[in-house]
């Protein structure tokens, strides 16, 4: 498939505009468009913040998804707001810390829980991303891999450690869970 | 109207409301309690998804109003528990 | 092909207009054309250029101004109600024969109105929001390639003809990431005979839009100009007109919906085609017009209440049924808006 | 047994949850005023402005009539209202980039002819609404999203003292500066806020009131540094006290 | 007839104001109009009315949105550069629904240009110089006696669609004298329910142009009130178009010239009207387009580079060729010369 | 025999007659800064800015480069032309109601960054070119076409006064005031012109001479008398001054 | 004839405003429709200034006039800028104290010195003015002597005496001449 | 170059220069001569048609440069006259 589009929603601080900016630059090379769109207005000064990647084989009409491919949804004013405009080929990744969902194509990941367990919180989204390109593999997982631990080293190199423990838990979340 | 009597030498005492669902857990109020009445949850979450100012030491308040000067977000009311009557 | 890079409209105009070679930036805060005046702030002081927080919109457009009367390549960057602000000094530039850029990010109106995406300022861009006859050259891109290349030229255009050219945009195509091959060329700005730079070995220059008795002289010596840039400077794009038999007319923003919803359309068999324009002054009215002949119908959509329509009215004078479908307030159409414009157009039932 | 309120929410402070970041100057601010609006009966002849800056919606939290006024212009807004309802309460509030940068001609202006209301300055020394940019009264050093290095004031300029400035004119009757540094400072506060509401029922033409602001947010700092970071080193730059003071005449 | 006066035509329209009813002026120097200023300076005050010479023209057109908000009727006047100054606050003004009067004497732009007497800024009165969706209802009168009578008679538009209103002149009819009658109904202000009174035994009111998430409503609630204007208040005046097979479209100062021209061409028996627009937003459209079928040409007549002509040809949309005779620059044309325009129209010969 | 030239035309005056009124103080001011600019040999690098008000056409009296700028906006075109040719000279003039009514913020902003230009302040109390409004600096009781029957401080609020507004500021390097009033105060207003350009020289910063200058046909009076009048009445509110001086520095 | 089209021009302090004003007011009865022009603009300070007088039975297409009537020229560059446009059927009343002029249909009027042996040289105006009414009869003689008195009025009643006669003086002085 | 010697007790002798044509009449280099050298015109214009200042007692000037400086549009030079020889 050369055309996906993704939500990533939670609240503020939960990271998601680092996933959405990593996942679009990872992008540049295999797709020949590409589109990052942060929301913004009203709903900077707390609440939920989202943004949406697209990457196409054509030009993108508009950054704003119509037709998500895939969500990640952080927190429940996530869910809420954006799970009803999931369409049935989609696919939802919910953290399921701290939101509940239901529904055949979501899956419920506890990131934020995995996270604190590798010791810092704030990788539950690296965590939820792992999941999320296990099972929509839109980019290479080491290309997203290698990515990740690029942008970390600028927070020292225990985060480096932390996220990549915490993609590769992530990756491996539904396998191990299966087992 | 009846008065708390300010000289009294009787123990006053106090009680704290919270307007739970506007406090944001700035922990304006927790820092300038005297008497480190409040505290501010860790483990539960209000409905604007914050967590939120409780009084933990009620008995401790000595009504000094530093917790309903300093909120931003006027979250906090202080009555005085008396045993008098008051008329309306 | 050179390297991507991602990088959001507003930065990307940003750094296209460090590289045509903008001298001095001037800019107040305004949403959503902020990261603009970010960049620029975190970027000019490193290419040793000017960067200005100016106290209002008013005294920005009066210091691009001053550096242009100095020579310099100068910017200001704002959203619609500093535009507004800035109209009296955009009159002063075109008055004076002065070269410089200004960008509006649009934002919802009138007055306050919100930060949300519009195309609402159209008249003021193209009409002259200022007072007399004057006209700048306004650039409305689409893409944030665009956003780049767009603002790298402006400066070009703005000297070569000595007057100002605007970049007309909204916050949806400058808060949103896209990649883009960075601009390479070496700014080469003209020689500026006319600059003030003190009369050092020569006599005195003065520049001036008034002249006791002479101003209609400088009317029309700008009134020439216009005419140059309205043979020169038309820009705009196809897609999909060579049969098509319903056209849309659209810019910015909403031109990429349009694109989208003609490649909807056409799956089903419906022949539809795009006019973009990438200068909405001067305005392709020539090309519009020679399509007419091929069209059934003219379907123009704006993210306003129906203001680009006149300019394609205008073109097309009766010779084509001409439709408009905006949006206003900060409303941006989806792909699928659009498409059912056009289902109802060329089912009959109209808007 | 029965309990005697000592705090309860102003009657005049709508009963809803204030945008403003947690810790934020301009809900203390708000709230004071509500208080002073029902101390002193004023909710009933109010008509306030508010400014563009984070408190554009003061009027969804002043239970008042109330306007949006253009960035800046608040000042000549008021002036209109107040000439045309001179028996108007008329509040004015404003934020530093506001009044100060682009709107410092109209607040001049209206200090000048003495205009009969009440300006509430909340100087927080940064744009809080546009994102953290440089404001007038940013201090030097200051990193925003404007002066990434930090304010040089030697290509940026001083922070501007608004209250000099107003103090070199003939017409105010009440200038004042203060801080939201502690409940103390707030108490203070409102003190000097209530003045300057007496200066304007008496129509003793143009009140105001500096209020050294935290902004958590863009000050980059929690709520209880914010406001420490007051004390400590706003009000180094800017001298909290009372410049003018006609009420008691 | 009631008895004549002699007046200029700035002090005619300030007493018309105050006749109409103003409440406040406020309004800062600016040629040709200083005498409108000077007129209000000493005569509002004898009506217990404001006046305020305003630092600025930005701090008098939101002195007028102060007082309008406090439910006065309001208004300022300026000249060209003073007027751009104004445009954020008109955008304002119209975005928060409330009633103004604006007055532009018109002098050559762009820039500082010179005090001389134009149209220039037609573009800018009619389509929004200012940000966002919204119009203002523009008064163009040809005669002092209409100075007079059309600012007794906005404020009455202006509040029956809480929208602002225009008064669009040049410092021709501003600083000529002229008889005319004076107004003499009684004022009489609507009520206004929406107007900030304080709150005493009532909810709270708020005027805003920014709603969170509802700007779109509020802009469908402007252009609601924009439609009912163009239906109710176009309003032109017709000389000799009974037979005419040539039509002069022509307002203000060069609407006398062509009433003039129309009069000498007549004698030579060329059969030419002039249709004279009165409201030039809402413009005639209907009005012109109707005379389509009768004409061999329309001339449109302007002292610009041609900008109400747009307005004609939306009207006439190709039906019949319209041609444009305009001065720049503050240059006035004589009535010889459009005479001579005119002639060359009707032997064939265009210009 | 021969002959020394004691005083002739400054070269850097245009050999034109200058519209002014008879007895204006531009005539004057334009005289002195044209003896500077030959003294000082600054002509060649001199860009100036004119303002708008009865001295807009400058630009035909001084034979330096030099431009336009909208009413009280020459600061912020200064600004411009400064930071883009750090070594021309920028001299900026401009009268009370372009620099302290529309202009006031553009000045006082350009003075709080220290902006390394001169501005020639001509105060002379009134709107010359659009016929004699109210200036911002207007005496009390002064009449005029928009204060028919004198200024009235209560409605019309106070003269400003512009240099004590400066001073409250950091940047500025020299500011002053003096008055056309007699051969004695142009000679003194001349040496502080001098040294206002001498701190631009030397990259002081932003000097400001304030010059309370004769309009004998707005002020109503002839042109000796109007000259007293600055000494009588003008400079008893406007006091004449070195507020700042750093040249010495 | 119902139309009538009147320059008055001279320099700043000679009165032709006034003269322009009065004449344009005292016609109103007379004509339906009256214009009333003043120069301004750069001549404002300083040099000439004229003001534009039409009156006329139909509405005026222009304030300004095309076809002169008649011309009232107080001083040299007032004569120099105006006489050439003079149609052959106009006449021209030039002060002959300020300036000099040749044609036939010139009336030279040594209006200064006449005012000056009056009294007040300031009454040049009102002098000229009677001579113009005296060839040029578009108002009534009377009328228009009362105006001037009325609106002299306000100097006091030394202005009304002088003015008085010297519109006499102008009425009279061709008469006066011709003797 | 030459100079005039200041503390020569010979008297000085000075010549005015005037640019009649730029003069306007003002008065004010006629207030401020301290010796009464110029007057203006009562019964001539220069070219501008206005009245126009003139030395009219030359031989009184003591060269102390009040006209020059009073003078608003530089009307007025002043020269020294010397014995001397001047080398260029
Ligand atoms: C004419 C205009 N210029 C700029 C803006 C953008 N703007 C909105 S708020 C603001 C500054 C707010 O700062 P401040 O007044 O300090 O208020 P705060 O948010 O800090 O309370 C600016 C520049 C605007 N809305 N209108
Ligand atoms: C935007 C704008 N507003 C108003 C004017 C009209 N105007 C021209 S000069 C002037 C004031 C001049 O006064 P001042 O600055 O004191 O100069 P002066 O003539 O007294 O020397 C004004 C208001 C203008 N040209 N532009
Ligand atoms: S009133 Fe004082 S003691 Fe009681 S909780 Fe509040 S701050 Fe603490
Ligand atoms: S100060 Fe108020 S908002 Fe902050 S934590 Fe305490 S109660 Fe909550
Ligand atoms: S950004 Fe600053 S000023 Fe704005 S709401 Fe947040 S803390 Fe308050
Ligand atoms: S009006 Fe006044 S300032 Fe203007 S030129 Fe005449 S005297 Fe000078
Ligand atoms: S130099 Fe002095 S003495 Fe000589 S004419 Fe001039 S003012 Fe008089
Ligand atoms: S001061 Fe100058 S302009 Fe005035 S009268 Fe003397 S020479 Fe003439
Ligand atoms: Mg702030
Ligand atoms: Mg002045």
């Amino acid at each position: 498939m050369s055309h996906h589009e993704v939500i990533f929603s939670g609240s503020g601080g939960q990271g998601l505009m680092f996933l959405g900016k990593v996942l679009a630059k990872l992008a540049l090379d295999a797709y020949e468009h590409v589109t990052f769109f942060p929301s913004y207005g009203a709903e900077v000064r707390g609440g939920t913040s989202n943004c949406q990647v697209i990457l196409s084989a054509t030009p993108i009409a508009s950054p704003v998804v119509e037709h998500a491919s895939a969500m990640v949804l952080m927190n429940q004013p996530s869910v809420d707001r954006f799970l009803p405009q999931l369409p049935a080929e989609g696919m939802a990744f919910v953290n399921s810390s701290l939101a509940s969902a239901e529904g055949d194509n979501v899956v419920l990941v506890p990131a934020s829980d995995i996270a604190l367990e590798l010791g810092d919180v704030r990788a539950a989204n690296v965590t939820i991303f792992g999941t999320f390109l296990s099972q929509v593999p839109i980019i290479d997982k080491a290309v997203a891999l290698a990515g990740i631990q690029a942008v970390s080293k600028r927070k020292g190199d225990k985060a480096v450690e932390i996220n990549t423990r915490a993609f590769e838990r992530g990756l491996e979340f539904l396998t191990a869970a299966a087992k | 109207m009846a008065k708390a009597t300010k000289n009294s030498t009787r123990a006053r005492t106090f009680r704290i409301k919270i307007h739970k669902d506007f406090c944001k857990g700035c922990m304006l109020c927790v820092e300038y309690c005297p008497k480190d009445c409040l505290a501010v949850t860790t483990d539960r979450l209000n409905a604007k998804g914050m967590p939120f100012t409780e009084c933990v030491h009620p008995a401790d308040c000595v009504g000094c109003r530093a917790c309903t000067t300093v909120c931003p977000d006027a979250v906090i009311e202080l009555f005085e528990i008396t045993d008098e009557d008051t008329d309306g | 092909m050179a390297k991507r890079v991602l990088m959001t409209g507003n930065e990307a105009l940003g750094e296209g207009a460090i590289r045509g070679g903008c001298d001095c930036y001037f800019g107040y805060p305004i949403t959503p054309q902020n990261e603009l005046t970010a960049y620029m702030a975190r970027h000019m002081p490193d290419h040793d250029r000017t960067f200005i927080q100016s106290e209002s919109e008013i005294a920005a457009i009066n210091m691009v101004f001053g550096a242009s009367v100095a020579g310099a390549r100068s910017m200001t960057s704002s959203s619609s109600p500093g535009v507004s602000l800035k109209q009296e000094g955009m009159s002063y530039l075109a008055g004076c024969c002065l070269p410089a850029l200004i960008v509006n990010v649009m934002r919802a109106g009138p007055g306050l109105g919100d930060i949300t995406p519009s195309q609402a300022d159209y008249f003021q861009a193209t009409r002259g929001g200022g007072h007399g006859d004057y006209r700048t050259v306004v650039l409305t891109p689409a893409t944030v390639q665009e956003m780049h290349d767009f603002a790298a030229e402006a400066f070009d255009i703005a000297d070569r003809y000595r007057n100002p050219v605007m970049i007309l945009t909204d916050g949806r195509l400058g808060q949103m990431m896209e990649p883009l091959t960075l601009w390479d060329k070496e700014a080469a700005p003209p020689a500026k005979p006319w600059a003030l730079t003190g009369a050092a070995k020569r006599i005195k220059r003065t520049i001036r839009s008034y002249y006791a008795g002479r101003v209609p002289e400088n009317n029309a010596r700008i009134q020439a100009t216009l005419r140059k840039i309205e043979q020169n400077e038309v820009r705009f794009e196809t897609y999909m007109m060579d049969d098509a038999d319903i056209m849309l007319v659209a810019f910015g923003t909403a031109a990429r919906l349009c694109r989208g919803a003609v490649d909807c359309v056409r799956a089903d068999g419906i022949r539809a085609g795009l006019l973009r324009p990438q200068t909405v002054w001067p305005f392709p009215h020539e090309a519009i017009a020679g399509y007419c002949d091929q069209l059934k119908t003219v379907l123009t959509v704006e993210m306003n209440a129906g203001q680009m329509v006149e300019d394609v009215r205008l073109a097309v004078e009766g010779r084509t049924p001409v439709r408009f479908y905006g949006t206003i307030g900060g409303d941006v159409p989806s792909v699928a808006d659009v498409v059912e414009q056009i289902r109802l157009l060329t089912t009959g039932s109209e808007s | 047994m029965s309990e005697i309120a000592l705090y309860t929410r102003p009657q005049s402070l709508e009963d809803v949850s204030m945008h403003y970041c947690p810790g934020c100057g301009h809900g203390i601010v708000h709230k004071l005023i509500a208080e002073l609006m029902d101390e002193m009966d004023l909710r009933d002849k109010t008509v306030a402005v508010a400014p563009v800056g984070c408190s554009v919606i003061a009027y969804e939290y002043w239970d008042v009539d109330c306007t949006e006024a253009a960035h800046g212009r608040a000042p000549a807004v008021a002036t209109g209202i107040k000439r045309f309802r001179p028996d108007a309460f008329v509040l004015v509030y404003q934020g530093d980039g506001d009044l100060a940068s682009i709107g410092i001609a109209e607040t001049i202006y209206a200090a000048n002819r003495g205009e009969n209301f009440t300006t509430i300055f909340i100087n927080n020394t940064i744009y809080g609404m546009t994102g953290g940019q440089m404001a007038p009264t940013t201090l030097p050093g200051q990193v925003t999203t404007t002066s990434p290095t930090g304010r040089d004031v030697a290509t940026m300029g001083y922070p501007i003292r608004m209250c000099e400035i107003y103090d070199t004119l003939e017409a105010p009757s009440f200038i004042a500066r203060t801080m939201l540094d502690s409940p103390g400072g707030i108490r203070k506060t409102k003190t000097l806020i209530r003045k300057a509401f007496e200066a304007q029922v008496a129509g003793q033409g143009f009140s105001v009131v500096e209020i050294l602001s935290p902004c958590p947010t863009y000050m980059r700092m929690d709520p209880i540094q914010a406001m420490k970071h007051i004390k400590d080193k706003v009000s180094e730059y800017f001298p909290v006290k009372i410049f003018r003071d006609r009420t008691a005449e």
